[in-house]
């Protein structure tokens, strides 16, 4: 786990070095920068929402609605969730491992929800369409992986 | 009631982890799956109830056709073909990555970096997925033009250079602000992929499969992790980062098992390294032998150990085991079974095939637990486990399992071997414990073979 | 651990059930319903933005940028980091106990960096002062947590 | 640049985990406390930074203030007075976040329902655990006026009322839209909640205080994570609920250890109840001696255990302790130590004080452990405990700290018990113990005592 949370570390870091340029190109780019320039304004319009905690002069707050925010937002999710996946299954005995193997390939169907809001793309015919095969092939994961792991657990229970 | 969709994904991602954590213990392991179910079944309600009526008739067809498909692989499938199953299903998770990332895409105009970079990763890593698991499915139903390792010369070379390009082209899809240009670099990632995906695993040998399959379960996860990145979906954050964890978790465990590291499995090439050789004269002096002598043998033995292996799931003999071990007992025999921790084809694999024949825990003893102990059984029966009880691992420092930990049979007064030839195991290379003195072999399907010693030994 | 996750889900469950009434008054009071209305066409003026992933006739998504979508991620991270917290401190062992409560004790002083925020308020005197004291005070909770936190390590660290 | 200092956020968050992991492990606890402050820093920096230049001076002031008071804490107090430090430090931390989300209530106007909402909670669990902090620092610091727990008629129907009374003025707080009002709540919840804090904490013993202060760590963390919330501040929210999970399982482990639930601890009001009667009696036949006696005893002894407890570390015993014990291992006899979970005022609190003194883990024995094995102990030498080697909790039913599992010196040959006077522990009961007619008393400081006896030993 050291290791890991170590190199967790370190890409973390990078990509705190890297983002800004990301980020700087994608200001830099004509169309979104204008509208990042509104969702600024627009922050400092409406200070009764009050997406801002530092006094209305203050620079990254005001932004809290602007994409990048968002995105670190995932970021902070995505590495929590790292944590708690290594700690609750380094708990899992080897007489259960292949349950969980079956059972958390059936959590990572959860792309069905994915699958569902894509096929939602009504206006683009490819899109929803690749979102309803999208739909069976997740949805065969998610009811497959269940399924199959409650057979085995059964046989467990027994005794 | 703008907050209420991702307040449920918060808390069917909740549902996922306590399941989890109670998948833990085998008492509470069956709700934990359920509980994760229910986790699942909120999040794909509420997701329905937010799409709004529009799509309803289309996308529940697909969840009906998916369900319907699902279910019955659940209930067809062997317990001795689970891993094959598991594989199966992370490609399909995989594939269904590719193709959410793609429509993203094709809907959206204008989309900022970041998004564009996790469309881009979704479709690298779920074509990798979505291949790898075919192939790996592939070489563990040994199909044939699968069967033998296969790679080009300097296969990693090839593959480095493949990963590099996906980059670039994830990079090129990211700045470009043309739909058709990204749409294109998608459509090249997605092939560049997947052929990827199938160099990967296709020089891997089938023993090896186990960990692929796990590293493919870890994939899918990210894959669909990556996916929620690029829906700004934090259900499939959470999920697929727990899944991604879980899958490395289990395959570092594996490794270890067979005391390897993760690169020298992905790129060690091992299965069948030119071992092939003098086969005939380490075989020279095998000893054959009958149910009868057996169950003569049998006959005098206090302690018996069980060492089961994949041949047993093969043959579906762990019914027949557990009567012959019963029947043993019954006439004053001590009986255990010996579980190395890679037998058969997933790790706890022998496990879950001994619960289904109601073998009682406490009789499953593990590697570390029962070789100190071994020198003192009378007869070792080893029933379709060839790798694993494979003294070359402990012996012969050039041999491709070398130093991988084995179940020390050829310690055992009486090694009895059940197999159906003298064929080697998944990793391809003879065993000279079928040749030891104290070993004998019987060759035959393995519940046919059990169920012949029960009878031969009823009526002795 | 398990009756706490299912108090969580309890509480969870709860808020879920709740929430729609509170922002209901949210959007209802005179005020921030212009606010949230504001947000919800800038979010609409701004595809490019792309801070919804549904087509943009997706309520929900829509208003990404709103108010209470920064209030469920602020959840999600909130209860993810209670299962790591349980996780990694059930493992450690009793004799390391003490400098256990010290150090968490320590890191509880990160109100140290909504004090400085705080203390940045030049404009309302009261707000700044208060925000002075508050970074003295947690200040003391910090420095004074982590080092005789190391203070009682080094004892351990002699063998 | 905008997204850096929420990303830098959450990198000193994840050093934060990673500290508190490294913590686990003696080797390697240095370095995670480092790591966690490391993160601290960070986090400081990047806010300043992100503040601009604008408030330096007047913040740097606060900062350098707050480090050298704290610096000097650190440095000053001893390791006896370890908890009452912590105690401190909780309280600190929970003013503070009452402090901040004041100055943020009255910076903002017309802020969001639930922002409003953490608002009022920071101010209420600042509070209490500020005040609950203090008057637990009183009783460890044994102030006469909390010496001994006051509660109110019906105290908890008081406090019930006060926590309801403070829910409604939140709810207030965050529906009104003047922001009058709204600070006239908000002083009037943080009064309330400083009346509760001290209603909540002064009625409980002081023996009980470890839980307390656990528990008020717990709570100066929900504190924290309440004022991430009204800042939307991921640091505060992910370190908040780090600590606030940390102080419930170590309060769990306590409590678990005494044998009685978060809520008898609470609302038990156990400490002192009415056992001052029959002391005379019970005291009757106690046998005090001298150190040369004890000196004689222990030249014959072949095991000898050492049972400390608080009294070692307010007569900073430790060193004589591990010299004593140095000296009888010259001397052939061998020393063990029997350390009660609950000894001392803090979980792990001997562990603590005997690794101040040199002495090696392998020689620390927990109570499970050594139980079993106390009736071949020729001499046991009780230092400084009362409570964890009371018997009565396990004959007298009635007693306060009755099924609260104790280590059982009764069992051994001899027991040799060093304390000042006959006067109780923390829990405030006499102790048959002192009576048995295989105890010894020796009246004196333990420090002293022990290099009497050390003394004597050689002068033998
Ligand atoms: N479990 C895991 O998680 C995991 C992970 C990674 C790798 N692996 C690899 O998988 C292998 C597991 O070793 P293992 O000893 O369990 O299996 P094995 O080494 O693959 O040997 C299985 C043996 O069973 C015999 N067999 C097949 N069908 C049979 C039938 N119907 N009746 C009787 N015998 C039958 C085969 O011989 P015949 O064809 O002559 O009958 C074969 O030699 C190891 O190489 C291990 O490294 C496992
Ligand atoms: N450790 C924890 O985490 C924790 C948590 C919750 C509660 N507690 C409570 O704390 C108590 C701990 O029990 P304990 O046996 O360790 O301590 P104790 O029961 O509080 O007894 C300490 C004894 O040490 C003696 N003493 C004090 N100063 C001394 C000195 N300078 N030299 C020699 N003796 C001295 C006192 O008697 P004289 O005054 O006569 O010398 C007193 O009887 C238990 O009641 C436990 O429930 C601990």
């Amino acid at each position: 786990m050291r290791p890991f949370s170590a190199s967790l570390l370190v890409a973390l870091l990078l990509s705190f070095v890297l983002l800004p340029n990301t980020l700087e190109r994608a200001v830099g780019a004509p169309s979104p920068k204008v509208k990042l320039g509104a969702a600024r304004n627009a922050g400092n319009d409406m200070p009764s929402e009050k997406t801002n905690a530092t006094s209305e002069t203050k620079q990254p707050e005001t932004v809290r609605s602007s994409r990048s925010l968002v995105l670190v937002a995932s970021l902070t999710v995505f590495v929590l969730s790292i944590f708690v996946g290594f700690e609750i299954i380094a708990k899992v005995p080897p007489t259960l491992h292949t349950p969980l193997m079956s059972g958390s390939n059936a959590i990572s169907g959860i792309t069905v929800v994915g699958a569902i809001i894509a096929a939602g793309y009504q206006d683009t015919g490819v899109g929803s369409l690749f979102g309803l095969v999208a739909i069976v092939l997740a949805m065969i994961n998610v009811v497959g992986g269940f399924l199959v792991t409650h057979r085995m657990l059964l046989m467990f229970k027994k005794r | 009631m703008i907050a209420i969709v991702p307040l449920v994904y918060l808390v069917s991602a909740v549902m996922f982890v306590v399941g989890i954590k109670l998948m833990s213990a085998p008492r509470t392991a069956v709700r934990g799956n359920l509980v994760g179910a229910a986790g699942m079944a909120l999040a794909i309600g509420i997701t329905l109830f937010d799409q709004g009526v529009s799509g309803y008739l289309f996308i529940a067809m697909g969840l009906i056709a998916g369900t319907v498909i699902g279910t019955s692989m659940a209930n067809r499938v062997q317990m001795t073909s689970m891993p094959q199953l598991v594989g199966l299903l992370n490609g399909l998770g995989g594939g269904a990555s590719v193709l959410v990332a793609f429509s993203d895409l094709v809907h959206h105009t204008d989309q900022p970096i970041d998004t564009l970079i996790a469309v881009g990763l979704s479709g690298m890593i779920g074509a990798v997925t979505f291949w790898g698991s075919l192939v790996a499915y592939a070489k563990l139903e040994e199909w044939k033009q699968f069967k033998k390792p296969y790679s080009l010369p300097n296969q990693q070379m090839i593959n480095l250079g493949l990963v590099i390009v996906d980059f670039l082209l994830v990079g090129i899809l990211a700045f470009s602000h043309s739909m058709t240009t990204q749409i294109v670099c998608y459509v090249a990632i997605t092939i560049l992929s997947s052929v990827l995906g199938v160099f990967l695993v296709n020089p891997i040998g089938g023993a090896d499969m186990p960990v692929v399959i796990s590293l493919m379960n870890s994939y899918s996860g990210v894959a669909g992790a990556a996916t929620g990145f690029v829906l700004d979906n934090n259900a499939l954050i959470i999920s697929g980062s727990l899944v991604g964890a879980s899958g490395i978790i289990l395959t570092q465990i594996m490794c270890k098992a067979m005391n390897r590291s993760l690169g020298n499995v992905l790129f060690g090439v091992m299965a069948g390294s030119g071992s092939d050789s003098n086969v005939d004269e380490i075989y020279a002096n095998v000893r054959s032998t009958s149910a009868d002598d057996i169950a003569m043998i049998l006959d005098g033995a206090q302690r018996v150990v069980f060492i089961p292996g994949y041949g047993m799931a093969v043959a579906q003999a762990q019914h027949a085991v557990k009567e012959l071990s019963k029947l043993l007992e019954s006439r004053g025999a001590s009986v255990e079974y010996a579980i190395h921790p890679v037998a058969g084809r997933m790790p706890g694999h022998m496990n879950v095939l001994l619960a289904e024949a109601d073998v009682s825990y406490d009789k499953l003893k593990e590697m570390d637990q029962i070789n100190p102990t071994l020198d003192s059984v009378d007869v070792a029966i080893v029933i379709g486990a060839n790798d694993v009880v494979n003294p070359s691992a402990r012996n012969d420092p050039k041999s491709p399992i070398a130093g991988m930990p084995i179940i020390d049979v050829d310690k055992c007064k009486t090694v009895i071997v059940i197999k159906r030839s003298l064929s080697p195991g998944f990793a391809g290379i003879p065993n000279p414990l079928f040749a030891l003195p104290n070993t004998l072999m019987y060759f035959a399907d393995g519940q046919a073979a059990v169920l012949d010693i029960v009878k031969a030994i009823k009526d002795l």
